[in-house]
Order: structure tokens, then sequence, then C-alpha cells
């Protein structure tokens, strides 16, 4: 056996590293806006009240992202510990539980930034911005904050209805009115605490720089359909936290730095180099939250050839334009930006046939297996990564389910992983290596199985 | 003639396998004991006696198992969720299914028809589910491990167990004795207990038959026998379950070895 | 032991054998609707005289089928059901109601219409804010709703309908308040086991025969001589679902009587009437919305205030619990819960907190709804017990 | 002058405890013994030995209070009271001062506030091995050898390993492979040691770590885990000479504080049948 040193199995994008620097300022900047007098606000990954805040002058950090970055750094247990000592159940959501931890390290410390924070830290919120969007744990957790800060907490109400219940007639236009209604509410409770106006044409600036970051990550996502992948799923999350998590960064420099990744990807696309230094054995999509505290397991996947292509979490939106010009009220034209028809993004996803067929999947039996698999296709995905994580109900709890589907609909196998976002302990590297050998077999095997059925890959 | 070795380091007990032109040619059965390391040399030491062969006639070794990294001679380690396929392809290739209890874990596998992998699942991070449970209960109530099995089948009543932990189960089952309660009905809960698990990680990979379990719990007749009812299927039982592995192991020995 | 005597009895017996009483009206050529949760707005089934049959799990039932459609570190209430509903327990159903619960619960209700397909289904986004507007959207939804439930039916839900149901469902709360009131004696007329069976067997029958068989109850309880044992404390239990006697059966085998509960196998659904508007959609969607205190959904004082007081928060949130605990005269307070249960998770702190601000004591128990799980607990309850005394 | 004695038993999971004091609190006599596989029926037993010791008979003894995992198996106590209570007392009165007492024995760890001696708040560990005497018991036995020796072995490490499986049975497992992969068994058994406190650290910062801090129950006699107790809490521990006897010390505390209130209230003392039969050992469900 020959024992030269091998170059490491994942071949990094270059031009991650300066997104990634990206994040580092923007926690920077909420600190020094803090220190400056600006009001900073806790918010949530959702749609709608970052571009709100920041047209209203308001920094915003991220505990989700910070959390997902103490882990990374190798720092969130202690915070973990904190939260249980608080008497939070220890299944809750580990970026609710650091976040909480994090919290009562700052009460303890008399509101200031605990000296042990990566990256600057999160200074004291004046402002909670819980979303019901998602999961229920992100109104739950800022409801719970409660407990070491007198800051206010807004709620953002939003649609999360059925399927088969978005088509009903009416259904949208209601969700729509209630969502203006919704976020205008929002807008006069910030100008009460603020004592200020909302600047609405800001909101065109903030809440339109979205799509043109969005359209680079997008094309940038099309170029990842190439043999071999150029790009794995490792830089993808690298680099993703600059273009959601944004807060007061400026959106052209973001921009400026994803049409630089578009740039590199589309160079090694042409050269042919994938997003591994080792043959493409196994292209595989990876499905949920990564696990921030062991992303290093991916360079000993990519060592066995496994090149992750596409992922679930995080995908960005398909560029369209939308015509606006009938609305002129501004909150109107922003939430119909983005929330759309099912329909509609139905038949812009899957092409008009296959829309057609899961609509009346989803009139029938009220869901649809076909959902949730177009990227699996796309992408010639051999194998699936289910990431279960201890302490998310909401990515999942329908895991197992796309792991039916998944085999029902495209005879590609899933492996499940358990692990965690935040807690190391929960994961178990050297089992999770052993099965990925034995799941090499089980991805060869459906290889053949989808060549027999004529399927293109 | 040349030699292929497979090394089965389990929890418990290890297992060895010599093969020559597709034939066994010896295999032998050690307890895994505390030490992996001189589990694995002395296993090889008597493997080789037994078939009468010395190391430099083993053409290629492949170890599996928790404690595979401890086999100094081993050319290859495999993860032994494929030598166990790879093992039960051999003797029964029409098996579609298979079962496999060790020591500390369960785990279940679906093949398809050329001996790969199609879908499996392994037992959870707790020991409640596996062989251990019953080593446990059939040592606190001294009775034999071959006689569990048989003992359990003879339970009209099998108790429930309250805890789910293995190790507390030992004083459980005393205090079910102090009631008074038989001690088939003891072993009955556990194997009943077992089999509901079992059969909940077939459901996840899905049944297709035919059905084989393997490893050291194939050794036990009532468990076969409590699947089998949970399962409404019949299991095929090879005749020497627990070198299924690493029977497993020395093919793929041989198999490395002529791919180069 | 006395036996029980007639309306105990039969909520016993509806208790062991919940589905006869569906089966047989659905042998009449009425509709048999599930259920999960106390959000589905039973009113609205009621007028189309729809029966609503609650979804529970089984404690006493292992999980076998359930984990290869849902992790195992989900809510193993929500496992218990889908496992029974995949083994077939729940297949005579004609629909299947979710609400958005909690996230299990919402994605439970795909899940069960990819596996169980239960023929009819409708899943109620229920908003999470008191917000005016998402007051709005409850009831935009609850008219959605109706719509699907008169197309299952080809019946009309007309106001007159509507409202009659929401006064028949005002009356089976006003009783079980008044069979809550029977709680308050000390010792209790009716214990905690018993409440769980009355309250399982009405949510497993027609309202009106619920009603009739909670006056049963109530009569013969007013009656009885064979009631609770006095006990050296009183308890009230807090909690996610209990939808099983094994815990305050384990409690009241101890010195100590439950004797109020605020549980959605309990009190929760029961307490506080749906006020008669003239468009009943309204005092609907006020009451499942607002009057309904589940953690579930995110209670203020005044969502528009700008400042923030973690002590009044607490005490608007968490203040009805005083008063339970002042009316019923109870000792001390358990908190319960599943474990994996995010909604009533995050709220243990701050429940503790109120609680220890009125002097209150607690404890906190977290179980993964089997019953041998729960023999385990006895000794944290006995010590709770001896720290009250 | 009359004397009354009182008497507490302790019937634990692994061990059973017998503490007789007079009504000055003096302890005239204790014993301890295994609770183990082959002689469970133990009660009657240490009564009878703890008699002899403090020469008295069975209907000297004014109250019998029961605690631990088999107490309301005790044919001949007049109450049953929980080892969470008695721990507390037995503590307390070792170490007035006590504010949070850490009670690890053979079926599960607890913590125990307490403020002026009494009960205030307590956790407990879930059923499962892991952390508990059990877990030390169990792997001692796979490695052959005693309990006993486990802290002195792990007080010479100067590099400890980490185990990091949660469940008893795999840890197991990832100690046969730290020792197959050579490291020496002194580093293993400190390793184990940690993992044990600092599960048990984690489990009792709700209730506050404030001194002082009191470690009891059996594995308290373990000086390995006292140590890596210590590190984890990031404070001093204290450990009662005999750790094992503070439960069955509480009860009989516990019983005497029980009939003297009775007493003062005028009541006569309900006691039990005084009958030292055989005693069958777990609780009925
Ligand atoms: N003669 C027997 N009868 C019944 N069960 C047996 C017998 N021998 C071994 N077993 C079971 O087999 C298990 C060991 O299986 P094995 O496959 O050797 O495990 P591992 O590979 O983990 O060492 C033991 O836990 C025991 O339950
Ligand atoms: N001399 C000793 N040295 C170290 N550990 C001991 C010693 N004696 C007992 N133990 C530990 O104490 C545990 C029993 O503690 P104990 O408090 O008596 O438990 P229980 O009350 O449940 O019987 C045993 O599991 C063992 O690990
Ligand atoms: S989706 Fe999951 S990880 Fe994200 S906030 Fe909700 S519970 Fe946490
Ligand atoms: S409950 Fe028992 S078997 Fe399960 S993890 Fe804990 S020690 Fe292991
Ligand atoms: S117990 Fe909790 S997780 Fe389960 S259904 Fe209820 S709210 Fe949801």
């Amino acid at each position: 056996m020959t024992t030269e040193a091998k170059p490491r199995a994942l071949n990094r994008l270059q031009s991650m590293y300066a997104l990634r620097a990206e994040v580092d300022k923007m926690y920077e900047g909420g600190v020094e806006a803090s220190e400056e007098g600006k009001p900073v606000a806790w918010v949530m990954l959702e749609g709608w009240s970052n571009a709100i805040l920041n047209a209203m002058g308001v920094s915003t950090v991220f505990p989700e992202n910070y959390s997902s970055l103490c882990a990374a750094q190798g720092v969130a247990t202690p915070f973990l510990d904190r939260s249980e000592a608080e008497g939070y159940p220890t299944h809750l959501c580990g970026y609710a539980r650091t976040c909480i931890g994090y919290s009562s390290r700052m009460v303890e410390l008399d509101g200031e930034i605990p000296p042990e924070a990566p990256a600057g830290g999160m200074p004291k919120p004046v402002l909670l911005v819980a979303s019901g969007e998602v999961c229920d744990a992100r109104f739950k957790w800022f409801q719970s904050l409660g407990r070491f800060f007198d800051a206010p907490v807004w709620t953002i109400e939003s649609p999360y209805p059925g399927l088969r219940e978005r088509l009903m007639e009416g259904a949208h236009e209601r969700n729509v009115n209630f969502l203006i209604k919704e976020l205008k509410a929002f807008v006069a409770f910030l100008e009460k605490l603020l004592g200020k106006k909302m600047d609405w044409e800001a909101l065109e600036y903030t809440g339109g720089g979205t799509n043109e970051i969005n359209r680079w990550r997008w094309e940038i996502n099309e170029l990842r359909k190439a043999h071999p992948g150029p790009m794995n799923t490792r830089d993808f999350w690298s680099a993703v936290t600059a273009a959601l998590f944004r807060g007061a960064a400026d959106p052209d420099v973001i921009t400026k730095g994803f049409e630089r990744m578009y740039d590199e990807v589309k160079e090694r696309v042409d050269k042919g180099i994938a997003g591994i230094n080792r043959p493409e054995r196994y292209r595989l999509s990876f499905e949920g939250l990564p696990p921030w505290h062991s992303l290093g397991f991916l360079e000993q996947l990519a060592d066995r050839g496994w090149n992750f292509v596409i992922e679930s979490a995080y995908r960005p939106p398909r560029p369209i334009t939308i015509d606006l010009s009938k609305y002129s009220d501004p909150m109107e034209r922003y939430v119909r930006r983005r929330y759309r028809r099912l329909e509609d993004s139905l038949r812009e996803d899957y092409g008009p046939e296959e829309a057609e067929i899961i609509l009346d999947e989803i009139r029938r039996d009220g869901t649809s297996p076909r959902m949730g698999l177009r990227h699996i296709k796309d992408y010639q995905v051999d194998g699936v990564i289910l990431h279960v994580l201890l302490t998310c109900r909401s990515t999942s709890a329908g895991l197992n389910l796309l792991q039916h589907r998944l085999l029902d609909v495209l005879k590609v196998p899933s492996l499940v992983i358990e692990g965690d976002i935040i807690d190391v302990s929960a994961f178990n590297p050297a089992e999770a290596l052993r099965n990925a050998e034995a799941f090499e077999e089980t991805m060869d095997h459906y290889r053949k199985v989808r060549k027999e059925l004529g399927m293109p890959w | 003639m040349s030699y292929y070795l497979g090394i089965d380091i389990g929890s418990s007990t290890s297992k060895g396998v010599i093969t020559g032109d597709g034939d066994v040619i010896a295999q032998h059965l050690l307890l895994s004991g505390v030490n992996y390391r001189l589990a694995a040399q002395k296993l090889v030491d008597e493997l080789l006696a037994k078939a009468g062969v010395t190391r430099e006639d083993i053409a290629c070794t492949v170890a599996t198992g928790q404690g595979s990294a401890n086999v100094e001679l081993a050319d290859q380690q495999i993860a032994d969720i494929r030598c166990c396929a790879r093992g039960i392809y051999s003797i029964y290739p029409s098996v579609r299914t298979v079962i496999d209890v060790q020591g500390q874990s369960t785990q279940v596998l679906r093949l398809n028809g050329e001996g790969q992998i199609a879908n499996f699942v392994v037992s959870e991070k707790c020991a409640s589910g596996s062989g251990r449970f019953l080593d446990i209960i059939a040592n606190v109530l001294q009775i034999k491990l071959e006689e569990v099995g048989p003992l359990s089948l003879k339970s009209k009543n099998p108790v429930t167990f309250t805890t789910g932990c293995a190790v507390f189960g030992e004083s459980e089952a005393v205090s079910r004795v102090a009631e008074g309660v038989a001690r088939e009905d003891i072993v009955a809960g556990v194997h009943q207990a077992l089999a509901e698990k079992i059969s909940s990680l077939v459901g996840k990979v899905g049944m297709e038959e035919r059905c084989a379990i393997t490893g050291g719990g194939a050794l036990n007749i009532g468990l076969i026998s409590w699947v089998e009812r949970k399962l409404g299927v019949e299991l095929l039982v090879p005749p020497e379950p627990q070198f299924v592995t690493a029977l497993g192991a020395a093919i793929m020995a041989e198999d490395t070895c002529k791919d180069g | 032991m006395a036996e029980p005597s007639k309306g105990l009895l039969r909520a016993q017996e509806i208790y062991q054998d919940r589905s006869r009483r569906a089966l047989e009206l659905q042998k009449q050529g009425k509709k048999v609707v599930g259920y999960l949760c106390i959000y589905p707005v039973l009113e609205m089934m009621t007028a189309l005289d729809i029966v609503p049959y609650r979804i529970f799990g089984d404690m006493r039932e292992p999980i076998t089928k359930a984990d290869s459609y849902i992790p195992a570190v989900n809510c193993p209430f929500l496992r218990s059901c889908l496992d029974l509903g995949l083994k077939e327990k729940y297949s005579f159903l004609d629909g299947i109601v979710t609400t958005h619960i909690c996230d299990v619960g919402s994605s439970l209700s795909g899940i069960w219409n990819y596996t169980v397909r239960t023929p009819f289904s409708f899943h109620i986004d229920t908003p999470h804010t008191l917000h005016e507007t998402s007051l709005e959207q409850e009831r935009g939804l609850l008219e959605d709703y109706q719509k699907a439930l008169e197309d299952l039916t080809g019946q009309k839900m007309t106001k007159e309908r509507l409202q009659e149901a929401v006064r028949v469902h005002n009356e089976q709360r006003a009783l079980v308040r008044e069979l809550y009131e029977l709680k308050k004696q000390d010792p209790p007329l009716i214990s905690g086991v018993e409440t769980i069976r009355v309250i399982k067997a009405i949510q497993s029958i027609p309202v009106d025969e619920g009603n009739k068989l909670l006056r049963e109850v109530i009569d013969e309880v007013k009656e009885r001589n064979d009631g609770p044992q006095k006990k050296s404390a009183r308890l009230l239990v807090w909690g996610s679902i209990l939808d099983d006697t094994a815990l305050p059966e384990m409690i009241e085998g101890l010195d100590a009587n439950v004797v109020m509960d605020d549980t959605c196998v309990g009190s929760r659904a029961y307490f506080g009437d749906v006020e008669l508007t003239n468009d009943p959609l309204d005092g609907l969607s006020h009451h499942y919305l607002v009057d309904i205190k589940c953690p579930r959904t995110f209670r203020t004082r005044d969502y528009t205030d700008v400042r923030k007081d973690y002590m009044t928060d607490l005490a608007v949130r968490f203040s009805y619990l005083r008063d339970y605990v002042r009316d019923w005269k109870a000792d001390g307070v358990i908190m319960e819960s599943v474990r994996y249960c995010d909604t009533h998770g995050y709220d243990v702190p701050g429940v503790r907190d109120y609680l220890d601000s009125v002097g209150i004591p607690s404890i906190y128990l977290e179980h993964d709804y089997t019953e041998g799980a729960l023999a385990p607990l006895r000794t944290r309850v006995q010590g709770f017990l001896e720290i009250i005394e | 002058m009359v004397r009354i004695y009182f008497a507490g038993i302790d019937l634990g999971s692994t061990m059973t405890k017998i503490v007789i004091i007079n009504d000055d609190e003096q302890i005239l006599a204790y014993v301890v013994h295994h609770t183990g596989a082959e002689h469970r029926h133990l009660a009657n037993r240490v009564m009878e030995e703890g008699l002899a010791e403090a020469s008295l008979s069975i209907d000297d003894i004014s109250f019998v209070m029961a605690t631990g995992y088999g107490r309301i198996n005790v044919p001949f106590a007049d109450r049953q009271i929980t080892e969470l209570s008695c721990h507390a007392r037995g503590v307390a009165s070792f170490f007035p001062n006590v504010r949070l007492a850490i009670d690890i024995g053979g079926q599960d760890a607890k913590g125990l506030k307490i403020r002026d001696g009494k009960l205030l708040d307590f956790v407990m560990s879930d059923k499962c091995a892991a952390g508990t005497g059990r877990f030390l018991e169990v792997i001692a036995a796979a490695l052959g050898i005693e309990v006993e020796d486990l802290g002195g072995i792990s007080l010479r490490s100067k590099q400890k390993v980490s185990v990091s499986s949660t469940c008893t049975v795999f840890a197991q497992q990832e100690v046969v492979n730290h020792l197959s992969a050579g490291v020496p068994l002194e580093d293993v058994v400190a390793g184990l040691h940690d993992a044990m406190a600092s599960r048990t650290a984690r489990m009792v910062q709700r209730l506050k770590v404030e001194p002082d801090v009191v470690f009891t129950g059996g594995v308290a006699k373990n000086a390995g885990v006292v140590k890596a107790l210590e590190e984890n809490l990031r404070c001093p521990v204290l450990v009662p000479e005999e750790p094992l006897l503070s439960g069955a010390l509480g009860a009989a505390l516990l019983g005497k504080e029980h009939v003297l209130k009775a007493l003062a209230r005028g009541e006569t003392i309900q006691t039990g049948e005084r009958r030292l039969d055989r005693a069958t050992f777990f609780e009925k469900e």
C-alpha cells in the first residue's frame, strides 16, 4: 500500500471564503451598530421581517445562524448545558438551546456580550422577531427568552396551510391579504417602537436585492447539475449563510460574491473539475439541516468518492419575473413577489405536465409523493442522506416518509444518519461511516434497478 | 491452493473462517473477552492450526465486526453488514431478507438477487433490543443460553418489562421471580420484546421472502419462533448462523484478491 | 371495591371499547370523522350530524409500524396514533380532521394521507397568535372547512344548525364544568382516573349522547359514598396529552388526589363557552383561537405593546392556573409532558417561574408515553408529596 | 429514664442498610449487606443483626421507617418514605450547611436541593443504567476487577480517555476497544468516572451548585468519582464517613421526628405489627 499524502478529498471553492468572511463582518456590524446606539433585533430566518427591519434602519442578527457558528467552532456545548440548567428539556431545538444558554450567560454578565462568544458575539436585542414559519419552535423559543430580556417579541404569523387546502377557491387570495395585513401590523408596531416612519422606498431596495442574489445562487445551482458535480454541499453551506442571513450587510457586496462564485463554478464545469479531489463514484443529496459541528465528516465521505452535488435545505427559488405593475401598494408588491400560488410554482418547477399530475394527486389524496423530489431527478442523484435531528421536529418528522417516496417514485435509496445540528454527542461518526460503506451496495443495486426501468440515470 | 481468511471480531464472540477453492476448510470461534487484539491473534493461530496451514498460505484476509481494527493480519476491513450479505448469499441465494441478531445490535438487510444490499437498517443506540438483554436475563436466572429459547416457548403468559433498559432488566427479572412469576414467563417476556423490536426493524426495510436469520441470536430456537409468529413467515436458519459474517468476509477476501 | 354504578360504569365501558357506538351510528348511515387534538371545531361537525371521534394513541401497545414513517425522536403520542392507524384501528373512519397543533401534528396530516388514506381529510392551519389578522384568518379557514364538510355530507350547514350545535356543545362544556365543581370538595367526589374515563368517553360519542352521559355521571357522583378517599395532598396536573388513566392511577395510588387538571384530555377544552354570535363562525373562531389556553398559541396581554415585562407576561399566560389552584384548593402542581413535545417543553421553565412567584410548589415529569415508563416516576411524585407535606 | 429507639432501613437495589438510633440521635448499630441476587430477602436479617449489635429486641423499637427501592416490602416497617427525603435528612445531620446533595446508588442518581436541612427540590436520572452505580458494576465485572478498586485505579491516571457511549452496554464495548488499542486501564477507568460525573453534574445544574455540596450513596465510596465530580462541578465535594448510611440514618431520624410530632399532638403512634418474617423484595406494581 502506498502512503503518499493524498490531497484533501474536498475541493473547496476559493470564492466561498470571501462570502464566509462577509458573515463575520455582519456580526461585527451588529455589535458596532449596538455600540453606536442603533437598534438591534434578533430575528429568524424567514422571508418577511428582515427586509422590513433593515428598511427601518434596524440591524438584524440571526440566533439560528449564530448557534450554528458556535457549533462549527466547537463552543456550543457550554451554552447547551446552561439551557439545561435553566430547566429547558434537552430535546428542544439545538439552535434555541444554544441561544437560551447564551442569553442566560448574558444576564449573568449584566447584559454584556460573553467574552467567549465567537465572531464578536450577538449584542443585546431591543426587539425579538419570532416567526411561525417553518416551525413552532421559532415562536415558542423567542417567547421563552422573556425569561432573560424584557425586549418585546413580535411573532410574524404566516400561513402554513395543507396542500389541498391551499388549492381551495379563494384560499390563495385570503392568504395574500392575511400576509399583507399582518406585515402592515408589524410595520405599525415598529413605527411605534422606534418612533419613526417606515421607509417604503428602502423596502423596495432591501426586498428587491434578495432577488439578485438568489438569481446568482440559482444559476450556480443550475451549473451543479454537471457531471462531475462541480461544487460540494460543504461549499454551499459555507456560503449560503451570507445569502440568507444578510442582516445589514451590503447586498451589492454579497451579490458580487455570488457572481464570482458563479464564475468559478462555471470554469470548473468547462474544465470538468469536480467538487471533490477523487473520482466521483456516487452523486448524493443531503436532506435536512447539516451537522454544523461535524462538517469535516463530508471530507471522509468525499474520500470514498461521495460527492454531495445538491441539498434540500435553503435551495434558492427559481428566478421569475412577476408582473407587479397592477399593484401600487408597496406591501402588496412585497408580499406578491414571494408568496406564490401553489399551482403556479408547481408548473414552473415541474413543467406543466407533471404539475397537473401532482395537482390531481393533491386534490385526490391531500398529498403527492412526487413533491420535493425534483432535485433528485435533475441532479441524477444516486443516493440521499437523511439527517434525522435529535432536536428538530420540523425538519425530521417527514424524512422517513421521504425515504418511502424516493424509493416508490424514483428508485433512489436513502440512508438515515441520526445526529443533530448543534449537539455533537448525538452523532456517531464511526457508525455512520460503517453504514455508509454498506449503503454503497444499495446505491449500486438501485442503479441497476433504474437502468432496467429505463430511467435516465 | 490459495487460502482466504475471514475474521469477524464481534462484541461477544470472535469468529474465523478459512476457505480454499470455494470450500470452507476450517472455522473457529472464541469469546472476544476484553482485549480484541489478543482475541484476534489467538483466533487466527488456532484457526490456522485447525486448517493445517500457515500464515504464508493465506492469500488475503478480510476483517469485519466491531473490533475489526484489531486484526493485524488484515488486508482490508469491510463493514459487517456487507460480509453478512455476502455470506448468506453464498448459502441461500434465494434469500431476500436477513435478520442478523448479534450480541450488541440487530440489523436487518434486504438483498437483491445478486447478494447485494438493497436496503438495511441497524438497531438504535440503546442495547435494549439486542441479544445482550437475553444474556443478562439468562445469567441472572441462572439458565444456560441454550435453554432460554426452549424455555420461553413453554410460557402462556409472558411478562411485560417496565424498563426498556437491558441492564435494569436484570433487577426487574429478579423482582418478578420474587413475586412468584414463572421463569419461562420472564424469558418469554424478553423474547417477545425482542421480537417486537425486530419486526419493527423489518418493517422499516420492508419484508420480502425468503427470510433468513443469522448471528448468535439464530442459535436461539425460541427467538426464531417468536419472530416467526410476529412476522408471519418461516425463517431460514443456516447451519452455522454465527459464522455467516466471517464466511462472507472470507468470500470477500477471495474477491478482493482476484480483483487485484 | 364497590361496583361503579350507572354513569361511571357506562363511561368506563366506552373508555374500554371506544368505537362501538361510532360503528353503530355509522351503520345507520352517519359519517364518523376522526380528529386530532381539541382544535378541529367540533361544532361544525355536529351541525351536519357528523359523529366526531377523537383519535388517541395507546400507551399499552408498542409502536411497531409507525417507526418507518416518523422518526422516533418525535412525539410518541402522535407516533402511537399513526401506529394504530397503520394497524387499521382507525380504518372505519370516514374522514380525519387535523389542525396545526404543533410541527409533528401538521406533518402527521400529510403522512396520514399518504399511508392510512382515510377517504376524507381536512387540515385547519389554525394560526398561532392573537393578532387581529389571525382571528380573521381563522374565520376564513373555518369557511373553507365548512365547504369541505358540506361536500362530504352533501348537506348545507345553515346558520340555524350551527347555532344549535354551538348551544349543545356549550351545554357539554357547562356539564363538564359542573362535574369539575364536584372535585372541589375534599375528598373530591370523583377521582382523576374516573375523570379521564368520562372525558375520553364523551370524546368518543356524539355530543348529545355525551351530555346525557355527563348528566348521569353528575347525578351519580353527587350521591355516591364510594368516592375517592381523603388524602394528604390535592394536586393539579398541567401538561400535554394524557389519554390514559395510568398516570393519575399512579398518583392516586399514593397519598394524593388529582383534583384539577389543565391537559387536553381534561378541562382544557371545556372551560369557557363559545359566544353565540350572529354569525356563529365569529364566536367559534374567537373561542378556538383566543379562549382555549394551550401553549400552542402565543398569548400576550397586548401584542401591540412595545414594553415588555416577564412577570406580567407570565401572569397573563398562566394566572388561570393560580385560580385553579385556589378554587380547587390544590397543594401543588405536577407538570407533565410526553417526551419530544416542544410546545409544552418551552413553557416548562415559565410555568415553574410563575408558580414559584405565587408560592405554589411544582414538579416536572417527562415520560415517553408507555405505561411501563410511568411506574418509575412514582418515587418522584412521592418525593414531591413529601416536600409539600 | 426510659429510652426510645428508632430504626431506619434502606432497602436499596444493590445494598441493604439499617441504622438504629436512640432518642439522642446516637447511632447504636448499623449493618450493611449486599442485596445481591442470591440473598434478596434481607430485611429481616439486617434487622436481626442490627438489634443484636445494639442489644435490643424488636419490641424495643418505637418506630421503623423504611426507604429505598424496596421500601414497600419491609413487612415490619411502620411507614415508608422516599430515599429523596431520607438522604436529604441524613446528609443534613452530617453536614448542616449542605445546599446540594448528590446521591448515586445502584439504580439511579439524584440531586437534592436542601436548605436548613429541608428538602426543597430534586432531580433524578432516567431509567437508564448509564450514570448509576450499576454502570460501574457491569463494567468492573467485564474487566474482572472489583468495584471497590476502581477508585484507586483511576487516581493513577495521567490522561483519561473520553468515553462517549451513553448506553452501559455500548460503553463496555468502547472500554474494550480502548483497552485493545493499548490505552492503560487507569486512563480508561478515569474516563468512565469522568463520563459519569459530567452526566451527573449536568443533571444537578438546575438546582444551582452552591457549597456545601455533599456526595453520598454507595458510589461516593469511589474516590475516582469524587474527584471527577469535583472537577466537573468546579467546587469541593464533601463525603460522609460512611456514605452508604445516609439514607438509613435519615429514615431513622425522620421516624423519630414523626413520633415526636405525633406525641406532641397527643396522638398515639400507629405502628405496624412487629413480625420479622421473610420480606419479598421488590414493589408490586
Ligand atoms: N447457544 C446459544 N443459544 C442461544 N443464544 C445464543 C447462543 N449462543 C449465543 N447466543 C446469542 O448470540 C449472541 C452473540 O451473537 P454473536 O453473533 O456472536 O454476536 P457478536 O458478533 O456481537 O459477538 C449472544 O448475545 C447470545 O444472545
Ligand atoms: N466500597 C465501594 N467502593 C466503590 N463503590 C462502591 C462501594 N460499595 C458500593 N459501591 C457502589 O455503590 C453502589 C450501590 O450504592 P447504594 O447507595 O447502596 O445503592 P442502592 O441504595 O441502590 O442499593 C454500587 O452499585 C457500587 O457501584
Ligand atoms: S426548523 Fe428545526 S432547527 Fe430550525 S428553528 Fe425550528 S426546530 Fe430549530
Ligand atoms: S437504557 Fe440500558 S440498555 Fe438502554 S442505553 Fe441505557 S444502559 Fe443501555
Ligand atoms: S403532545 Fe406536544 S408534540 Fe404531541 S401532539 Fe401534543 S402538542 Fe404536539
